[in-house]
């Protein structure tokens, strides 16, 4: 092809001038001035003092320290709720708590926990803690933690907390609670308290039901348990153990005013495989029952256990310390998804469980006399309704172990005998309550995994003392069961900065000694570490005053990764702009500057609608497409026009 | 005819030494910062010094300073980028007959310095800003240039122009916005109206 | 006339053409930049002045104020002396040009020569300014100027004298009272040479090898500031303004009008041409020098010989021919022969895939 | 995708089998240092991983862990070879010679880490300047002013 | 009588105007003829990766965005990826497509610095510069809208982005793309046709298909010498697979190719985003929650991502602390630098220019 030179040339000249009569697209800036983004990150923050506690995150978010805080080291109280007493079911105070620790007074912290819990001891070693996935420290690295700091408050019972009891006079009345579980014994404590008299009756040789037999004693010892069940005692509690109440409404009748059903959930779930029925088969309920009620149990070298959740973890740690050499756990989801506690899962796998994931029994089966389980591995699906991948077997990867003991601990739920004649859901595994708890026979009430379903002991406890409550009312009492066992405290002072560490680690015994008997594993902490680790709440519900709020102007890069981690939104970008100085000094911005910044939206959708649009160089193409948008118009009008001609 | 003495010409690897060296020694030199003036300010020197031709004067050599300043097209890293903004159709620096980008440091008014200045970027920069004829100012533009920003703790990196050169005025934002830069230029302008010739600073 | 001879005219004329130079310097500088502007779909200066109208003024003003460096190690007397030689003979041409009738410095019968070589010299200055200042831009700036002036000089010659075997005297207000149609009609190719070549005179886009920013940072200027800088900047529109004064008096008709003859016509004309540079400028990329060079020697030399030949064989043979004729003659020829001549080149090298 | 991975793994096993002092791990191949130049170059020649991706080095204390990734363009895949050279005496061949794309990679490894590559023609200081004491990358770097 | 011409030593920067940055090439030049090239930079070494080991794995994000300046969000990315990977964070799949959209974004808007810029070398006095700036301006406007800044986006997080679309933005995005080809078209009269671009650009700084190989260029560099190769299609990541784009594949390796890739590019891009705006759930999270202070479990990795300049990596090696042990950047332009001295040897110095700039560099990443 010839290229003729000028024709490109010409080409080109034709553009420029086309723009020469598009016209000029500039703002005249000082007099015109643009709408800037809702989000824009100027140069400069806005701070909130009312809402700013002084916790020092946004000095630490940084990357190269541009903030610096100076707080007065006497707080004054803000509010009441806390993230991590609303999540506890039975609303613990675990920040006054926490705090009395951090300031060297455990025995306080442990008044504090017996407020709200009889069983604190219990609770110390194997609470499912909520407190701790609502902690507001979580957001900044790790949450507090709030249950070892409850084991080392326990630790350090000196009985204090007895002097501020205030025992009622005995009022005559009589309660039959079934069951020595954790509900149980709430509700055995709080109706002594209010001056019943009160009998439990358990079937099994000990109190404690569900802690004693489904907690294996490495992660909750007996002595812990045993302490908050003496308190119960010494204060005129009759058990009857070995007793198995068939038929509570004939207790109604005789020397009792009121029955609390508090059975929990002994059943352990099928897996629904061929070949369960097999006797090495075990339910993992049955199983650490058997071994905690010292029945000698043969499981073998092999052992398999199926499931995530810690049951199953506790079940394969059981089996280490019965002597299994390898003992291998099938999960169906990845280690992200298993419901086990973390910590738990480490400790496993250090004590030499093999953890398949992605894998899930299909069958099972005796060869030569040798049992065996089908395995099948799974990948990971889309997100089902739990807000989790579901796992999709794939096709043609059996494989098949060798084992002597199966063990399925994926999850248990609760019988409810037909002789208890109180109202039930269709699978006889829930007793049916009302919001006081009560059934639909009149003084008897339930409370715990029977109405739950399979849960945690802060439930239970929780559930527990609304039943308390309402057997109090039912018995002519004001149903009033709080406590005040605590001595006012000053409001703790802090010099600088809550505890920028990370959640300390736990202290375990080592792992060649613990695997082979069934002492605790978990050591509690020194005063060291529990007051430093109490230090690293952020203490939300409290207000150090910020004296000094100072912003290198000069030295920001305006990233926003302090306003994006502040937990209490008291930061926000400024959409200022308009700054420049003639001296370094000049560019450190302070707190009274920063209160009166103009706030933009960064992070902060909810001030989206008072901003004003963004006004953007898009907007100059706007008159060409809306002219073609009309003649398409005109056009298809037309063009119908025709058609319909 | 005499022949002149050759002049020494290094060799390359020779030159490479000495340019480490040399940056070396102005690590070592230029830990202080150099402070920021702030006489023009003041205004009773200016009400002593009061002379109505000479201020007449003033004003119209600031005017014509104030009215072309031209840059040096010196940027060191991410800053220039907002500048080219600024420059370009939308906020035209041209507005202000600003727009005249001289690569030559010997006609250009007007350093700004954008972007983060490393050691080894520091000799160079002080020798633009010498090259540069008087009068001359200089904005340190963005986080990096007013203090080092987020590479302040860098071991390669000059935490500020200020420990360089003498700064006149400062821009906070990484990078700042072409609004704040032109801001940053309005205020350099202030200054400028403050300036005196310079006979009368020599007589004082 | 009773006043040709007296010297106090010639100061007034000078003192009057002086003031037109400085005042179109200063009033292209902010043409350029305003207009370029509005290419570059923005404002240009706006805040100096009125319409910012004084921002050449202060342009001026301030380059003029700033200190005056001397470099060490420089040719110091070539470093004063060379501005100057590229400042003064651009002025200088402005003696021979008519801007009305009878109102002209000197009507030299040899203006057109007196141009050719005194736009040389100006040439000869910038390439000392880049020789003089010690620094290896700048001389490559310079070399590179030099070469580029030197060769188009010729194909400019080559037209000039086309136009004079035309009009029949080497005057330039003969030449222009010469032209009852512009010259443009006439021999359009002879303008479009022409105007190719004093675009790379004058050292304009596409043409400005010498000073191109991107690669040689100032080229010739790199080392001068203040008073000299200033020479070599006004140089720059100064050029700007006599090229295309020139222009529009050699071939768009000088200060002759459709309604009136005399300065305004000239000017707006001058505008006109001045325009269009700017328009030039906005939109192409610079040539290397080497293609500028081959574009002088392979493409205006051939056209601007060809020219040559055919206003000679015209003025020769057909001296009565009907203007029309001559007109429609002339367009055509040059639509078909640049059409022609341009098919043989081919942008960029040759490469295997294509 | 799954096709790039079982043409990686066997690129794995092939180089294990040519050469027996290789050990390959989960996604990268572990060299001996002083034979990094033989594998490489049969990688190169024989297995079709002609584009040299990165080079980049760690300091473990007691060793440097230096990590290439090559790419096979046409096939498509990628693997990583991992080797560790003493910190007493940081020494490898160079690359540069058989990839020109490793020469300024070596030469900033050389300023920032400390490794010396044998063979390389211009091994000298590239973002630091001549006369920077120390080497910044490496953990225990003091800087001195 | 001889004549003998002498070399010369010419310092290019590292304050120049068309060195896009701080950087200085030494070059020997008979004439106006480069003999040799040596590029020396390091004026912009920030030590960047020794700042990352200095800082939190979040405060590491900020640090990404200033490496190649020209376009943060695609230097987030590997990092990101790296960090997601070795914490075992998932990304819900509305953050990919967002993520894409972004990163799509910056490479139209990088692209148009790039050839603008060239121009600029070429010494088309801005204009063709000015005109994409306004182009590159309407899309930092829509970024601005969506991160809050007009460069440092600071936008990708552990498991997702920081913010969500604003609601406005989708439909202001899907203006841009409708009124896009109609500017690419003006851009393509300016540029393809004009003889003088065509005679500068045309088998000018050639760089052949086994050089490129060898010396381990990457992006537009190593397509324009015919290497059909792009992380994006080849090696996928992210969500790249759900896409359907075109690859544009150079013949002769020569800037006009090296531009003309970038100008194809620009329209992929585009198609992607049109592609990912149709496919992206309207509903979902767009964040996994991190704590601000992420723990990273030991190990190390290696994830690439397809920068606008090429095979951008990111080498991350964790000890199990809140802090990197050891980042280290594969930067393209770094490398790609390392084709100069193949390309620039021979030419005149003003094609030397061009051809530097046809290489796209930005010193950040370059540096480091």
């Amino acid at each position: 092809m010839s290229r003729h030179y000028g024709q490109g040339i010409i080409k080109g000249m034709k553009v420029t001038l086309k723009n020469l009569v598009r016209g000029p697209i500039t703002v005249q800036y000082p007099e015109e001035k643009l709408n800037l983004a809702k989000r824009e990150r100027g140069i400069s923050l806005a701070w909130n003092p009312e809402k700013c506690i002084g916790c020092y995150t946004c000095e630490d978010a940084c990357p190269h320290h541009s903030i610096h805080i100076e707080t007065s080291e006497q707080p004054k109280q803000l509010r009441k709720l806390l993230p991590c007493i609303m999540k506890c079911p039975a609303k613990v105070e675990a920040a006054k708590y926490v705090r009395a620790i951090a300031t060297g007074n455990p025995e306080e912290a442990l008044s504090i926990i017996r407020e709200q819990l009889p069983l604190p001891s219990a609770c110390a070693y194997v609470c499912a803690h909520p407190c701790e996935s609502a902690c507001t420290r979580k957001t900044v690295d790790n949450p507090v933690a709030i249950r070892k700091l409850k084991r080392y408050a326990v630790e350090h019972d000196d009985g204090r907390w007895m002097k501020n009891v205030k025992q009622a006079e005995p009022t005559g009345k009589s309660v039959a609670i079934i069951g020595a579980g954790p509900a149980g014994l709430t509700a055995a404590y709080y109706l002594l308290r209010k001056g019943h008299k009160v009998t439990v009756f358990d079937e099994l040789p000990k109190a404690g039901g569900m802690m004693l037999v489904g907690i294996p004693r490495f992660r909750l010892p007996e002595d812990a348990l045993m302490h908050d069940v003496k308190v119960i005692e010494d204060m005129g509690c009759e058990f009857k153990f070995n007793t198995r109440v068939e038929d509570p409404k004939s207790l109604l009748g005789n020397g009792f005013d009121s029955v609390l059903l508090a059975t929990g959930a002994h059943e352990a779930a099928k897996l629904g495989i061929p070949g369960e029925d097999n006797e090495h088969v075990l339910g993992g309920v049955y199983f650490l029952k058997d071994v905690a009620l010292g029945k000698k149990i043969e499981i073998g070298n092999n052992v398999v256990i199926v499931g995530g959740g810690n049951t199953a973890m506790d079940c394969c740690r059981t089996a280490v310390r019965l002597g299994a050499k390898n003992v291998f756990v099938l999960y169906r989801r990845t280690r992200n998804e298993m419901p086990a506690d973390s910590e738990e899962i480490d400790m496993a796998i250090e004590e030499g469980v093999d953890m398949q994931y992605l894998a899930s029994p299909v069958r099972v089966f005796e060869e030569n006399g040798q049992l065996k389980v089908e395995c099948k591995k799974m990948e990971l699906g889309p997100v089902d309704a739990s807000g989790r991948r579901s796992p999709v077997p794939i096709e043609g990867s059996e494989y098949i172990i060798d084992v002597d003991t199966v063990i399925s601990a994926s999850s248990q739920y609760p019988i409810v005998p037909e002789s208890f004649g109180v109202k039930k859901n269709e699978s006889n595994s829930r007793i049916i309550v009302d919001r006081a708890m009560a059934t639909d026979i009149p003084g008897i009430y339930a409370a715990g995994d029977n109405v739950l379903g399979s849960s945690t002991v802060i439930q239970a406890v929780a559930q527990a003392k609304t039943a308390a409550k309402s057997i109090d009312t039912y018995l002519g009492g004001d149903g009033n069961i709080t406590e005040v066992l605590h001595n006012e405290m000053p409001l703790p002072l802090r010099p600088g900065r809550p505890n920028p560490d990370n959640v300390h680690d736990s202290v375990y015994t080592d792992v060649d000694t613990r695997i082979t008997n069934f002492e605790c594993v978990e050591e509690c902490w020194d005063q060291e570490t529990a007051e430093a680790e109490a230090n690293r709440c952020l203490r939300c519900d409290l207000q150090y005053e910020v004296t000094h709020y100072d912003l290198k102007g000069g030295q920001c890069v305006y990233c926003g990764l302090c306003v994006e981690s502040c937990p209490f939104g008291a930061l926000f970008s400024s959409s200022e702009y308009e700054r420049a100085t003639y001296t370094t000094e000049d560019q450190v911005l302070h707190k009274e500057h920063l209160i009166d910044a103009p706030k933009s939206s960064y992070y902060h959708s909810e001030l989206d609608s008072e901003l004003p649009d963004q006004s953007l160089l898009l907007d100059i193409d706007k008159e060409e497409s809306d002219k073609k948008k009309k003649k398409e118009e005109e056009k298809k009008t037309e063009e119908s026009v025709k058609e319909e001609k | 005819m005499e022949i002149a003495e050759q002049p020494f010409i290094p060799s390359l690897n020779e030159a490479d030494f000495y340019e480490g060296s040399e940056i070396k020694n102005l690590r070592h030199d230029s830990q202080a910062v150099i402070p920021d003036d702030m006489d023009w300010s003041d205004e009773t020197v200016k009400e002593l010094n009061k002379n109505i031709i000479l201020t007449t004067l003033d004003d119209a050599i600031n005017w014509a300073h104030k009215a072309s300043l031209w840059p040096v097209t010196c940027f060191t890293a991410c800053c220039t980028f907002e500048f080219i903004a600024t420059s370009m159709s939308r906020f035209d620096i041209a507005r202000f007959g600003m727009e005249v980008l001289r690569p030559s440091p010997r006609q250009a008014d007007l350093l700004v310095c954008g972007g983060t200045l490393t050691w080894k970027m520091a000799p160079q920069i002080k020798r633009i800003y010498e090259q540069m004829a008087e009068p001359k100012w200089v904005i340190a533009m963005g986080a990096c240039a007013v203090s080092g920003g987020i590479f302040q703790d860098s071991y390669a990196v000059v935490p500020g122009y200020n420990h360089i050169i003498p700064v006149d005025v400062y821009i906070p934002g990484c990078p700042p916005r072409p609004e704040t830069l032109l801001y940053g230029l309005e205020t350099l302008r202030k200054k400028i109206d403050h300036d005196k010739c310079e006979w009368e600073k020599k007589s004082k | 006339m009773w006043y040709e001879n007296f010297w106090w005219h010639l100061v007034i004329a000078a003192v009057i053409l002086i003031a037109y130079f400085f005042f179109f310097i200063v009033m292209f500088i902010w043409t350029e930049r305003r207009v370029i502007g509005f290419f570059q779909i923005r404002r240009g200066p706006n805040r100096i002045g009125p319409l910012g109208l004084f921002q050449g003024i202060a342009d001026v003003i301030k380059v003029m104020l700033k200190e005056d460096i001397v470099p060490n190690k420089t040719d110091k007397i070539l470093f004063w002396l060379s501005p100057l030689m590229a400042f003064v003979p651009v002025m200088m041409i402005l003696a021979v040009i008519p801007f009305s009738k009878g109102f002209q410095l000197v009507d030299l019968n040899v203006g057109i020569i007196y141009i050719a070589a005194v736009s040389s010299i100006s040439s000869v200055g910038v390439f000392l300014c880049g020789y003089a200042c010690n620094n290896k831009y700048g001389l490559i700036g310079g070399m590179r100027g030099l070469a580029q002036f030197i060769s188009y000089e010729i194909p400019m010659l080559l037209v000039l004298i086309s136009l004079v075997i035309s009009s029949g005297t080497m005057s330039v207000n003969g030449i222009v009272a010469a032209q009852s149609l512009p010259n443009i009609i006439f021999m359009p190719l002879a303008f479009v040479c022409y105007f190719i070549s004093s675009l790379a005179e004058i050292n304009r886009t596409p043409f400005d090898v010498m000073e191109c920013d991107s690669e040689i940072v100032a080229g010739f200027n790199i080392e001068y500031s203040g008073m000299k800088f200033a020479m070599l900047y006004l140089v720059e529109y100064g050029e700007a303004v006599v090229m295309s004064t020139l222009v529009a008096t050699l071939f768009l008709g000088g200060y002759k009008g459709i309604f009136i003859d005399g300065p305004i016509p000239l000017l707006i004309k001058m505008v006109i041409v001045f325009l269009f540079i700017l328009w030039i400028r906005a939109t192409l990329p610079r040539l290397t020098v080497e293609k500028s060079m081959s574009l002088c020697w392979k493409f205006l030399l051939p056209l601007a010989l060809f020219n040559l030949l055919f206003t000679a064989v015209r003025i020769t043979f057909f001296p009565d021919l009907a203007q029309w004729i001559v007109v429609l003659v002339s367009i055509v020829m040059t639509v078909l022969i640049i059409y022609l001549w341009s098919g043989l080149y081919k942008p960029g090298r040759e490469l295997q895939h294509e | 995708m799954r096709m790039g991975k079982e043409i990686k793994m066997k690129t794995y096993d092939a180089l294990s089998k040519q050469f027996e002092y290789v050990k390959t791990g989960n996604g990268f191949a572990e060299i001996p240092s002083e034979n990094i130049l033989e594998c490489t170059e049969w990688l190169k020649n024989e297995a079709g991983y002609d584009y040299l991706e990165m080079i980049t080095a760690s300091d473990h204390n007691e060793k440097f862990l230096l990590v290439y990734t090559l790419i096979n363009v046409v096939d498509k895949t990628d693997i990583i070879i991992r080797t560790s050279v003493p910190r007493e005496k940081p020494e490898i061949d160079s690359l540069s010679n058989i990839w020109t794309g490793a020469d300024f990679q070596e030469r900033e490894i050389f300023d920032l880490m400390g490794i010396v590559f044998k063979g390389h023609k211009n091994l000298k200081r590239i973002v630091l300047w001549d006369g920077f004491e120390g080497h910044p990358q490496r953990k225990d770097f003091k800087d001195v002013i | 009588m001889s004549f003998k011409t002498e070399e010369y030593v010419l310092n290019v920067g590292p304050q120049h105007p068309s060195t896009h940055g701080v950087f200085r090439m030494r070059i020997t030049l008979d004439g106006e003829i480069v003999k040799d090239v040596e590029p020396i930079f390091g004026y912009l070494h920030r030590g960047v990766e020794k700042l990352m080991e200095m800082r939190t794995y979040k405060q590491g994000i900020p640090m990404t965005d200033r490496l190649d300046y020209v376009s943060a969000i695609n230097n987030n990315w590997p990092y990101v990826m790296a960090v997601e990977e070795l914490a075992g964070i998932e990304v819900p799949e509305k953050a990919e497509y967002m993520r894409v959209i972004m990163a799509e974004m910056q490479r139209i808007s990088s692209h148009y610095l790039a050839v603008g810029s060239q121009m600029n070398d070429m010494g088309s006095f801005y204009t063709v510069f000015m005109y994409m700036f306004r182009e590159r301006e309407k899309l930092t406007d829509l970024m601005e809208m969506v991160t809050g800044q007009r460069m440092m986006y600071n936008y990708m997080r552990f498991g997702g982005v920081s913010q969500d679309f604003p609601k406005e933005f989708v439909p202001l995005l899907r203006k841009f793309l409708r009124i896009f080809p109609k500017y690419m078209k003006e851009y393509e009269d300016l540029l393809y046709d004009n003889e003088i671009y065509l005679s500068r650009t045309k088998g000018v700084g050639i760089l052949t298909r086994e050089d490129a190989i060898n010396i381990s260029t990457s992006g537009p560099v190593l397509r324009s010498a015919g290497v059909d190769f792009d992380v994006r299609r080849d090696l996928p990541y992210s969500i790249y697979n759900k896409f359907k784009f075109d690859v544009p594949v150079g013949k002769n390796g020569d800037v006009y190719d090296r531009v003309w890739i970038r100008m194809e590019e620009m329209k992929q891009s585009a198609s992607i985003i049109e592609q990912a705006l149709d496919m992206m759930p309207a509903e979902g999270k767009y964040q996994t929650k991190v704590p601000v202070v992420l723990h990273v479990p030991e190990g190390k990795t290696y994830k690439r991502i397809e920068s606008p300049r090429g095979i951008l990596g990111c080498y991350l090696e964790s000890d199990g602390s809140d802090k990197p042990y050891r980042c280290h950047f594969r930067a393209p332009a770094f490398i790609n630098l390392t084709a100069l001295k193949k390309l620039m040897v021979g030419q005149t110095l003003s094609d030397a220019i061009i051809t530097f700039g046809s290489v796209d560099l930005s010193m950040g990443e370059v540096d480091r």
